[in-house]
């Protein structure tokens, strides 16, 4: 991996975690009407994933999903818009933080259903067989997703058409308050590509270059033409479910332990380390991404709310 | 006289047509394939349009909905052939909380234009799991239009309509009229989604019905009319939008409504035409609006239960003359 | 005065009474467990009776709702909590295909004593799919019934009529009414699925509320009273088999039907109680019988789109207001 | 196995063909209201399965369900009637070919919606080990129903929580039209126990002998406490998917090869090779069988139709 897209890695990753954070003030403040599902401590998943896809690629994702629209490309004005229920969000306010689209950049949809996102990105990588590109889809989800018959049947179709579907298991040990111990009896969720005859593999989702390599064979199985790949990625769910979840079932040690393993820590120590970055260049990157976010959120907050009555549009209520 | 075809047939030559006309359009579903589905709706399309087009799946309800909204998003044209309503009821999800919420969630920004197709209804001792009419389920869920054709004439210019709407729409085809024939030109046409048929022009009471029940009640206005009743049959043809403009003007015209539906009566399209008519035509009807259904039961299989159960044009014509003597 | 809970605390006490009484009670569900539930229905159960019987699943509907049938079957009484209703819509063939179905197709021989409980409707913002209220779709199926709360007093004697019938059960918990307040008996006893409650008594009109609906009509009522305007409520509490004699010597007393529905308007449960209004008390009525409900679209997240589209005392009151103008 | 077991096992493979060749019969003669789906060729899997069974566990099999009831002690009159619509039938004519019930002896239900089967399986597993009995349960279905979202969701449960249940995957090679190979990516469903951490195997479904020997295994297992077992069989389904279905999808010459791999030819030839049987001893099973059969046939014959208006008993009709 060169040090240009070393450092990118590093820059999405704050982008997606300062935004993340942003969003939790702006939760507390009352400026998000709804709790929102955090991704704190897992954007090395976003980064490494959708450091390898173009804006023609597509992506489905999940309840927990602004980290993925970013590193996809959504603009994260757009984003923090829409989650605070603005007219200027990317879906006008009608979506919210369960339901990002910006097709331009290829996120086709953030999905409130667990495991709903999943057939759906398999639809679209049949989409881009069918016209013969060599674009791809991706899928992320969650480890309480892989045990929902979307799961099953998607990876099943996409392995037997051999479809350019890369899926992403996000292991974050936890479906709201049920370990992944007391949902899954096996290990290692990426066993499961043996299921369907196609490649899975585990790797650690704090460690962004482990994504990005496993991404890499990956991408190039898909545009390739030689079908899907399961990627189950180990991390952790920092904050609680949603905002305002207290967790408490789990303990704080095990918070605590977790933290250590931060993937912002692990990436900049990397690169300082290996001479792609100073302190202080890391300094900037942050500030830098500080100062985007900020001014996503001002956006935000000066943006409109949408009219009662546009609820109407392209409803199809016929009345 | 105009080539008179079979309701299947009218129904392949539309998708077929369409499938010539516009490379995004593609069947997909269990049997489509080499097999030409159940009741051979797209025999032939294999060697057509190759399997890719005619594409055969395996088991798997809720993929195959959402992989069609999915394709569909990215300006394919899926249809998705479910066989049997009642499977339906394991893709749900992706049709009524995906597919179907898609664009407006996303305002507008993607779209997906996919027919759902499903036969329906009553056969021969098809039992609890292969009889549903559950329509009503779809035609509550915003962002679903619902289609059910009772001709060959409707099932040609409605299929060829349906793949062109740019939403998802619900086809639904009953077992029951698959055989009948009917004039169907050979060229494309559209009917238009939302427009009803006036089946039958009558003067003395309305009878909106749907699918079968639309044959039911053509042959139960033979003999009414013999007795001296003359019934109007309005044919919605979809079920939503479903044409209220129509259905009223009928039953200012004759000022009584019968609804025969084959789905069960609670929250039933029965009750939803009693209540639109009862809403909207107070001062013209003549007498409480009525509907026939099938009853409240899980469908049994043996004979003599399952015809007890299901409206038919004997008690179609009951239904009516008690209308007309009280 | 007697002992006032909140509307969580009543559910959860009965829940809580019947797993005392009857060992083959248990709870199963996706977060049932340690955590109590998302909004605590099931607080301190495993402290109480283990992790067996308060079972935290996988994320599996189509699964729980299935195991939960085949454990009823062998006799345990499962209350299978599927979260939100909206989420229901992967468990539809376990629910409306075989629950309701294996007692009328066994001919007897197998009961399927099911309660499946989702909380249901508007709440603040949950957007598309956390805030649906498509219990119509269950009312459409024979052999489920449906229940919904309106009160704590109601959440309790419900579900322990739930918990007791032999029937598969749709339970439903409207997330607004969670936190209400009210007089709750502490020893258990049973609220008769089937009976509706009159709320309130009135002469000028009657509304059929249900769910947080009911709580809504009442803030309305106090504002009509003020206007010389007296609404009867009548709360129908189940759903499914609904207390069509209560409501028609209502509708009889007082000549007029309002009916809202927090549900959608298309073969929904208002125009289900429309329609039965018209079909049944034509004579008594004086003017067309009215439903207000959600109006037909996806629901969207940000709040003023989301107040536009839901009915409210407000909206409510005005209903009434033209309704007793016309 | 003893020889009492071996001959047990033919004479149930013998009941089984009969009942279904006198229902081809039956329905070509107009007495089966409805086309059925016959289970020729696949006896060996219901005969090896069920004989570990005992009267208190329980199945629930498919729309191609005969075989497994009689196999589980169903009498066969009372299949052939309810099959042929009548009163006496074992659900009363309401449930039909494809919902066959009879707890008394463990049938628990067939049923008509592909998979949907499995998840009552597990629950009658999750009851059995909740009442603390070693009870087993024991669903079957087809190689069709192992792409479903139902299989997987039911296969992680019951590993999860340790269920006596055995999941019995008979892969026919076909459903309806389409091979096995057009629907499933991986060689041996078998294979996908692997993705619960649960035994998998895969057996010759035409040989009763290795059915029986992975049954007892997994009934064991299962009595224990020790958790469910996938056991994939190989067979054939030699007729049409229904009667009436050419089945023109396939080649004469592969229906031919099939048959000459047919269950009770080969367990017919180890038992008299091994001098369990005669040829005379297995011409007297065999009349033995088409007299129950003859009689059950003129039982349904003989027997009512059920009354009109009993469809609305147990129907949940309000008015
Ligand atoms: C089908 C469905 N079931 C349940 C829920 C409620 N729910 C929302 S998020 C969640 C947990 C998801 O866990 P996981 O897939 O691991 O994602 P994570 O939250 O850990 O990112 C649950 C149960 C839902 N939204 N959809
Ligand atoms: C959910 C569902 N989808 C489709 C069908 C239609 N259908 C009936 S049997 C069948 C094939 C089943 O194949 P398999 O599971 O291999 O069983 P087999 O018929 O080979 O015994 C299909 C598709 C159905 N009944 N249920
Ligand atoms: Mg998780
Ligand atoms: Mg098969």
């Amino acid at each position: 991996m060169d040090t240009i897209t070393q450092i990118r890695l590093l820059e999405t990753m704050l982008r997606v975690r300062k935004a993340e954070l942003q969003l939790a003030i702006m939760y507390k403040n009352g400026k998000v009407p709804c709790a929102a599902h955090l991704y704190e401590g897992q954007e090395a998943i976003a980064a490494g994933i959708c450091d390898h896809l173009r804006h023609d690629d597509c992506i489905t994702s999940t309840h927990r999903g602004h980290g993925h629209c970013i590193a996809k490309g959504m603009p994260i004005k757009k984003m923090i818009a829409e989650v605070s229920a603005k007219k200027t969000g990317c879906c006008g306010g009608k979506g919210g933080t369960m339901h990002l689209f910006m097709p331009e950049v290829g996120v086709m949809g953030t999905v409130g259903i667990v495991g709903g996102g999943i057939p759906i990105a398999t639809g679209i990588g049949l989409a881009m067989k069918m016209q013969n590109t060599d674009r791809v889809a991706v899928s992320f989800f969650g480890d309480g997703a892989a045990n929902n018959g979307s799961f099953h049947e998607s990876l099943n179709l996409a392995a037997l058409w051999k479809l350019p579907v890369i899926y992403i298991c996000e292991n974050n040990l936890y479906a709201t308050s049920v370990a992944v111990w007391r949902s899954t009896p096996i290990p290692d969720i990426g066993i499961r590509g043996s299921a369907y005859g196609m490649p899975g593999v585990t790797v650690d989702g704090n460690h962004v270059d482990e994504v990005y390599a496993a991404m890499e064979t990956a991408v190039a199985r898909g545009r390739a033409g030689e079908g899907p790949t399961l990627i189950e990625c180990k991390t952790y769910r920092i904050r609680g479910h949603f905002e305002g979840d207290d967790a408490f079932y789990r303990t704080k040690e095990e918070v605590a332990e977790a933290r250590k393993r931060d993937p912002i820590d692990y990436w900049k120590a990397h690169l300082i380390a290996n001479g792609a970055i100073t302190e202080e260049t890391f300094e900037a990157m942050s500030a830098k991404a500080d100062e985007e976010v900020a001014e996503a959120a001002a956006f935000a907050d000066a943006s409109p709310y949408p009219e009662p009555e546009s609820a109407l549009l392209l409803s199809g209520n016929p009345a | 006289m105009a080539r008179r075809i079979r309701f299947v047939e009218a129904l392949r030559e539309g998708m077929r047509q369409e499938m010539e006309r516009d490379p995004s359009v593609f069947v997909m579903g269990e049997g489509v394939g080499p097999h030409g589905s159940c009741f051979k709706q797209t025999e032939n399309f294999t060697n057509l349009f190759g399997i890719d087009r005619s594409r055969d799946t395996p088991i798997s309800e809720l993929a195959i909905a959402g992989a069609a909204a999915g394709a569909a998003m990215m300006g394919m044209r899926p249809i998705a052939d479910l066989m049997w309503i009642d499977f339906s009821m394991l893709a749900m999800d992706q049709i009524c909380n995906q597919a179907a919420k898609l664009p407006y969630i996303s305002n507008g920004q993607v779209k997906t234009p996919v027919v759902y197709r499903m036969t329906t209804g009553k056969s021969k001792s098809n039992a609890a799991h292969h009889s549903g009419s559950f329509y009503s389920w779809f035609i509550n869920t915003p962002g679903l239009k619902v289609v059910v054709p009772s001709t060959p004439y409707d099932a040609k210019g409605l299929i060829i309509s349906a793949i062109r709407d740019d939403g998802p729409v619900i086809y639904l085809e009953h077992k029951l009229l698959l055989n009948n024939r009917g004039e169907v030109p050979e060229e494309p046409y559209e009917i238009p989604l939302g427009v009803a048929d006036i089946k039958r022009e009558g003067t003395d009471l309305t009878v909106v019905a749907t699918g079968a029940m639309t044959v039911f009640t053509m042959t139960a206005a033979q003999k009414l009319e013999k007795e001296g009743v003359s019934i109007e049959i309005i044919d919605p043809r979809t079920l939503m939008p479903y044409d209220k403009d129509t259905i009223l003007a009928s039953v200012r015209k004759t000022g009584r409504l019968l609804a025969v539906d084959e789905g069960y009566r609670y929250c039933g399209f029965g009750s939803e035409m009693v209540a639109m008519t009862a809403e909207n035509a107070w001062d013209a009807l003549k007498q409480p609006p009525r509907q026939l259904t099938t009853m409240h039961t899980t469908i049994p299989f043996s004979p003599p239960m399952e015809d007890y159960v299901f409206p038919n044009p004997d008690r179609i014509a009951d239904a009516v003359r008690s209308m007309m003597q009280s």
